[in-house]
């Protein structure tokens, strides 16, 4: 490997530094690791390590999301569906709306850019908790007021909140590549302003595009807080249906289905890499 | 008779605990396979939380059936967000014991009894302890849990810490200052049942009150659990009335709803959830087991006696919100 | 005027649905802030400062100290991991292994709260792998607390907040150019000198970046000083949800929201023109 | 002249800033064009004018006659290549050419048919599957000439286009540019700030700087006839020499009276420029009479180029940068006095 | 010789790309050498594994005759010039230069006088306290160059130093660079790929091909005497044409016998090198016969460039570059026949 390897090696420094890299994605990975292990555990107790294995938890999993039980009242089916509509409709809605921002950003020279990387991350910084509280009492003042009732759209709206800061950033990176003269020569031979957009600019700022797709979903998917408050016995998602099984009494089948929402993710996630191939920011 | 209410749906709240689930298992399912009526549930966390969606919803119609602690019907019943029920289309309510057949002013029905005591560790007892006043020996510093402020067995625990000191639920100035002492001792708040589980069964917790043994059905019959609990203490034990209520604005219709708050009331039903987590049945015909009989765990209305605390609901309703922030700050 | 600021409607045009999409948010936070100044504790109904005035208690400002500690120690904590973190990724060139590592960072996010609390349980408990290790090494006797405490609370924010630290500080490491570690080894820098020197300055966009959202994170969080905390930790994120849930006054959750929010700004704010300050300083030397 | 298109007193201000002024420019139909001059001078600028991508703050563009100022760039059919070449890095060397056409709505088969023959043209037969990623400079850049020229533009516009190549290639590119646009006959506009490759392409030389024509005209021309100082140093690496004129024909330079072709009035101060290749030296011998018309300095630095040897002399405070053949290399050494001689034919002087 | 710095067989792979292999090299103290060789040659690999930035696969690496294949890069002490010029963003011009003398524990007012010298060296006065964001090319690279002689450094080591910049600043910063190394007599290996800079610059040129050293010579030698075609080519834009060995001294190029040293048998293949500036034209007279050591053919491409004029020649299927005088070219024209005369002194065959 080159030179900073090489470099790195090198004395103490480059054991410190190896040491608390280390550490840090032993503190980032540890927990949910011993999750993913106890999801394979045999027993229906917490001892860690497991007594044994078996892939019981998984059948106990698949009974809940596909088998006899998916349409009765302990389904997880309905929470998953609902869970994946959202999010498809979080990611729809974010990137169709981030892919002319960043455009817009970015072609206006940098100006706008820090008022409005500023603004998309206010989201990321507002306390979850009062977030959850005001969109609840604002969406009931609102169907009190007009009748008017959400329906999917009663998540869609705060997932979409929440994703965007992520988002944004994925295309502005991806946007930030494009040159202008990418767009003129489009123009140069023919093209309309627009036309040189859809051809040129919408391909590629594909890395970013799927970047953001993907991590709108991720995030749409695994959010919580903001569910908690927002969510009606009509609409949950998946998370909310884990809540309830784990919030007083464990039930090992979520460890389960947590196993393979981490290992949808993780394919996601690698997937994007691949598309980002390293240089892209994730965030 | 049968699936007269096919195609019908009813849309329940319940608590996320094991009860919620046995909720599930033995009322929402066999109300579905004895009248076709498909029931939706949902189940999250406690009491209050069901009282914050309930009261920021306002009068959007949601649920058709809440089972909610009984402060919590006050609260809502006072709040004008609850509709009363036909009791003359609840025949169940004949069998049930003349004390809990309704409360918050005949807007909730009486459904179960939830009753809290004392839970330590079989390794360190030999027998189990007989006082509230264990809790505050040192020996068990950093081994003692209570439960959190949300719930409202923590208004229990600060009911017994006065009654320690000589006062009552009406006078708990002492009861505060004596829970003071506790304030480094106690190793966490269980706010989750099976994390308290754990910590006994991993033997680092050996007291705590007040709290239910209702979440332990499980590990109460496994002696490796190294929990046990009592109900025997000089300073009685707590017990609350459960609960069903109607939301004003519920999306269901009317003759579901009573039909299955009927159901949550028949004998059968009501011996199966004692059995399964061990709720006290109000049912006097309640149909148990020679074992469960004996159990000393399932609390029949009629051996509720001398020792049994049941507070009233409207001063508690009253004193909630305060005893709450006292609570939270004198552990931190 | 190029042809493209011409069209200055044009890319405002373009900028609007995300503008619109946002505008809940906005909304929301109005409302946050209207709500603060009501003076009925679960209405917006006239004016008053009673909500704030309620938040004057010793109780409630403990909980501003202890969520500032807690955010600040997190936030060194962040970085001081983030950066090595984010060294090893830039210095990883097979795609296989970015994958596992940019992953395995990424797990925090992805993984619910309450779930990955077991997990801590299961490592940091009294009778978890930590003390179980160190009681099988007879380096202790009896098992150390470090949860249901503000240890815990402090690992649970870093894991938390890691994947926040790393990726902007990745992103400033990768616009640093391998040669000027080497020309400094050419002038006679030692690897932590080059360090110091070199890379740490060259970070600050990033790590000031990677400190503000951080800290802000952290400050706000609440379920991992609920779940980890065990009820012991009382945060400001953790007083609001109170006063949200068992409490009903969400008069006062949106004050105590509004004052958090406003902490926070003015922390970062102060953290940032300090750090800009010395940058002046050390320009102008 | 059939004028192609012409410029009447272009100008340009970005805010304050003035970076075109009065540019007035006719260029014939098939003209071959180049626009040189130093960096930031102005000469994208103009080519963005004319292509339309930026609007000119004053003057008039005309396009066979029609005033094009306000014809948005996708209207105006003109080709062009950029300097970053802008081959879109999502289409193969085949879609690229063919993007034009496409938005004609000419049909595949005839486009396919189209590309064959471009690609032909430009000596990339087979590559017209390949992603752009997978090409070399040169290739690109052919690409790139190829995409401008598949529907044939009424102008073809190219900015730097072979300043990324290094020198071997851009040496052959040249050639092939100039014949490709032989070829297709087109209207031609190149942008370089490189002399050489201006002289090597171009029927006619706009010399700019500070965003005003410096002299309009044939490379020949422009390199032998310089219209002022600055043109003269541009194009060929000159020397300019301070100097005054002592009488008719008479300039002082360096010390030495030198007969040269000027015509101002004795006193006025001049600058002289003569390139490098035109300067000769000669060892000196000092006992010797002083040559006429020649300079006398002493070697500074010395190189030999193989070709021709690099010598810079020094004369008083003035540096002089002369190339001599390389036996004259063989005998000079630095720090040794010698005479150069100036041709009077091939220097030219300035007033100023 | 007084060997400073010796490579012994150094080779270096990358996986299983042999990017050096037995590389030999005697560096004498003082001397000026340039690695030369195109793109990807392995140039920028040798004098990272000189400066310690790599590690050699093989082979030794000696300073002084002492082995220093395992020193750490900041413990050898050697000045350093990066392409990117690398100048520290967040530091001011002094700083990046008093970096090393800081570093060493030099106290601050010494620090500053140090700075003031190498800025006066450098020749860029009072510019100490601006930010180097602030600073030109041409400014940038003289900072860099004298941070990097800031603390008296053992080897001077540069990676393609003038590439960045333009050619004029180029050409003049080669004379600096030159005369800088000559006041300092610092032993310095620069690398390259522009055969003028490395004539301009170095004592010496290491020729490299593939990762194998080609030539090791002076500037002279190896443009005068070429070790093979590769080195002919690359040196000055020469002419390869191939021929077969008819006789003795006689070579069969293109049709045309001529006389040409080579002892070859008669019947191999040989290539012939010959520079464009070493080919003369003539009118070529169909009726008179063909001249001794002359080839003929048709112009294709012809223009003026002022010094010289620039000519293709087709000859069979063969293109000829040669320069002519501009004399020449008035009486030229594309299409006409004409002959060249190579001269056999000056063009080198190669076996193959
Ligand atoms: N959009 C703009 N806003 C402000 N000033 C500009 C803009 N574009 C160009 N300029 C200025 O106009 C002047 C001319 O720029 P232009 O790009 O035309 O120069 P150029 O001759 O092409 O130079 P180069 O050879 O470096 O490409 C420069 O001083 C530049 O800084
Ligand atoms: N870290 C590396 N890993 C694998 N291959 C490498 C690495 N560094 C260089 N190479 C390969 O080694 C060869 C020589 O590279 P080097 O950079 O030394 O060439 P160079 O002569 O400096 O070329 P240039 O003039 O383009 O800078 C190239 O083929 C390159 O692809
Ligand atoms: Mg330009
Ligand atoms: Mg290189």
């Amino acid at each position: 490997m080159p030179s900073s390897t090489s470099q790195a090696g090198r004395g103490s420094f480059g054991w410190v530094m190896g040491t608390l890299a280390g550490l840090g994605l032993l503190i980032a990975a540890l927990p949910v690791v011993i999750i993913l292990i106890m999801s394979f555990s045999g027993g229906t107790n917490l001892d860690f390590p497991p007594q044994s294995l078996s892939l019981r938890w998984y059948g106990a999993a698949f009974d809940v999301l596909f088998g006899d039980k998916s349409e009765g009242t302990m389904s997880a089916f309905s929470a998953m569906s609902s869970s994946l509509i959202v999010g498809l409709v979080t990611m729809l809605a974010s990137v169709s709306v981030c892919v002319p921002l960043s455009y817009a950003v970015v072609r206006s020279q940098g100006r706008w850019r820090h008022v409005a990387e500023l603004l998309f991350t206010l989201p990321i910084v507002f306390p979850l908790v009062v977030l959850g509280v005001a969109y609840l009492l604002m969406t009931e003042a609102l169907n009190r007021e007009t009748g008017i009732d959400l329906g999917l759209f009663r998540l869609a709206i705060p997932h979409i909140t929440l994703a965007l800061p992520f988002v944004l950033r994925n295309c502005l990176s991806a946007m930030n590549g494009v040159g202008v003269d990418l767009e003129e020569a489009a123009m140069s031979l023919g093209a309309s302003p627009l036309r040189a957009i859809l051809h040129v600019v919408v391909p590629l700022m594909k890395p970013g595009i799927m970047a953001g797709l993907i991590f709108a979903f991720i995030i749409s998917f695994n959010e919580f807080t903001v569910t908690f408050f927002m969510y009606t016995i009509d609409v949950r998602t998946l998370p909310i249906w884990m809540y309830s099984r784990t919030v007083s009494s464990l039930d090992p089948t979520t460890l389960a289905i947590s196993t393979l929402i981490i290992a949808l993710d993780v394919a996601l996630i690698a997937w994007v890499d691949k598309i980002v191939a390293g240089k892209g920011s994730l965030f | 008779q049968n699936r007269r209410f096919a195609g019908k749906t009813i849309r329940i709240l319940t608590w996320s605990d094991d009860t919620g689930l046995a909720v599930l298992r033995n009322i929402a399912q066999t109300f579905e396979a004895q009248t076709g009526a498909k029931v939706i549930a949902d189940r999250t966390g406690s009491t209050s939380e069901m009282v914050a969606k309930l009261k920021a919803g306002g009068n959007r119609p949601q649920y058709d059936v809440i089972t909610l602690a009984g402060v919590g019907a006050v609260t809502l019943a006072s709040a004008g967000l609850l509709e009363k029920p036909d009791l003359n289309q609840l025949p169940n309510l004949q069998s049930v014991d003349q004390r809990f057949r309704t409360g918050a002013d005949g807007h909730g029905i009486g459904y179960l009894l939830w009753t809290g005591g004392m839970l330590y560790n079989t390794r360190t007892f030999k027998a189990a302890p007989t006082s509230y006043e264990e809790m505050w020996n040192p020996k068990y510093a950093k081994r003692v849990f209570l439960p959190p402020a949300t719930w409202t067995d923590s208004l229990d625990t600060i009911v017994a810490a006065a009654k320690l000191t000589g006062g009552s639920a009406t006078n708990v100035e002492g009861g505060f200052k004596k829970l003071a002492e506790l304030k480094d001792r106690v190793l966490t708040f269980g706010e989750n049942p099976t994390q308290i589980a754990e910590l006994f069964r991993s033997n680092s917790l050996d007291i705590g009150a007040v709290y239910a043994p209702a979440f332990f059905a499980k590990e109460l019959k496994d002696p490796n659990s190294g929990l046990g609990a009592t109900y025997n203490l000089k300073e009685g034990f707590f017990a609350d009335l459960m609960y069903t209520i109607v939301p004003k604005a519920h999306p269901g219709e009317s003759s579901v709803i009573h039909a299955f708050l009927n159901h949550t009331l028949d004998p059968v039903v009501q011996g199966k959830m004692a059995e399964d987590v061990l709720n006290g049945p109000v049912n006097l015909k309640a149909v148990l087991s020679p074992e469960a009989q004996k159990s000393p765990f399932i609390i029949k209305p009629e051996q509720l006696g001398s020792t049994a605390v049941i507070h009233d609901k409207a001063v508690i309703a009253a004193v909630r919100d305060s005893w709450i922030k006292r609570y939270t700050q004198t552990f931190s | 005027m190029s042809y493209f600021h011409s069209g200055r409607l044009r890319l405002a045009l373009l900028a609007l649905p995300a503008i619109v999409l946002l505008l809940p948010f906005f909304l929301a936070v109005a409302f946050v802030l209207r709500f603060s100044f009501s003076a009925e504790t679960q209405a917006i109904e006239g004016f008053s400062l009673g909500r704030y005035l309620g938040l004057l208690d010793p109780f409630f400002l403990r909980s501003v100290i202890l969520t500032l500690k807690l955010a600040a120690l997190s936030t060194v904590i962040c970085l001081v991991l983030a950066v090595p973190v984010a060294m090893l990724m830039a210095a990883i060139t097979q795609p296989i292994w970015r994958r596992i590592v940019t992953s395995l960072i990424l797990l925090p996010m992805i993984l619910n709260l309450l779930i990955q609390s077991y997990g801590w349980i299961m490592v940091l408990g009294p009778n978890g792998i930590i003390n179980g290790v160190l009681l099988k090494l007879g380096l202790l006797d009896r098992p150390v607390q470090l949860l249901f405490n503000e240890i815990g609370v402090l690992v649970g924010l870093v894991q938390t907040a890691l994947p926040l630290a790393v990726f902007p500080i990745l992103g400033s490491m990768r616009a640093i150019s391998g040669q000027y570690l080497e020309a400094s080894a050419s002038l006679g820098a030692k690897p932590w000198v080059s360090f110091r020197d070199i890379t740490l300055p060259l970070l600050k966009p990033g790590l000031i970046g990677a400190a503000s959202i951080v800290f802000a994170f952290n400050a706000s969080a609440f379920a991992v000083p609920l779940l980890l905390g065990g009820r012991r930790v009382q945060t400001m994120g953790v007083a609001i949800r109170d006063m949200v849930s068992p409490m009903f006054d969400w008069g006062g959750a949106a004050a105590a929201g509004v004052t958090l929010i406003a902490i926070t700004l003015a922390t970062l704010m102060a953290a940032t023109w300090l750090s800009t300050r010395s940058t002046q300083w050390q320009g102008a030397r | 002249m059939d004028k192609h298109l012409e410029l009447r007193g272009i100008g340009k201000r970005f805010g304050t800033a003035e970076v075109l002024s009065g540019v007035d420019l006719s260029i014939a139909r098939g003209e071959f064009v180049c626009l040189l001059g130093p960096s930031g001078c102005g000469k994208t600028t103009l080519l963005r004018i004319i292509s339309g991508f930026e609007s000119a703050s004053s003057g008039q563009l005309l396009l066979d006659g029609q005033e094009i100022n306000h014809v948005a760039p996708h209207l105006r059919g003109f080709g062009m290549v950029f300097q970053s070449l802008a081959l879109f890095p999502h289409m193969t060397v085949a879609e690229n050419i063919a993007y034009g056409l496409k938005l004609k709505g000419v049909a595949p088969a005839q486009r396919a048919s189209r590309v064959e023959e471009l690609l032909h043209m430009v000596q990339l037969p087979a590559i017209a599957d390949r992603p752009v990623s997978a090409l070399s400079g040169g290739q690109r850049q052919r690409v790139a000439i190829a995409r401008a020229l598949a529907v044939p533009p009424k102008l073809f516009l190219l900015d730097e286009p072979l300043s990324a190549l290094d020198a071997q290639l851009r040496d052959s590119m040249q050639i092939e540019l100039r014949q490709l646009q032989q070829q297709f006959g087109v209207t031609t506009i190149v942008v370089t700030h490189d002399q050489h490759e201006a002289m090597m392409l171009s029927d006619r030389l706009v010399v700019l700087k500070g965003g005003r024509v410096q002299q309009c005209d044939t490379p020949s021309h422009v390199y032998r006839k310089p219209a002022n100082a600055f043109v003269a140093e541009f194009l060929g690496a000159a020397n300019l020499l301070p100097g005054v004129v002592r009488g008719p024909g008479m300039v002082e330079v360096l010390g030495s009276t030198l007969a040269l072709p000027s015509s101002l009035p004795a006193g006025s101060k001049v600058t002289l420029a003569v390139r490098s290749e035109d300067l000769r030296f000669e060892q000196a011998h000092l006992d010797a009479p002083a040559r006429p018309n020649s300079i006398s300095g002493e070697i500074d630095f010395l190189r030999d180029l193989g070709a021709k040897s690099e010598l810079i002399l020094r004369c008083g405070d003035e540096r002089l940068r002369c190339h001599g053949s390389d036996a004259q290399f063989q005998s000079a050494r630095c720090g040794q006095r010698v005479n150069v001689l100036i041709d009077a034919e091939r220097c030219s002087v300035f007033a100023g």
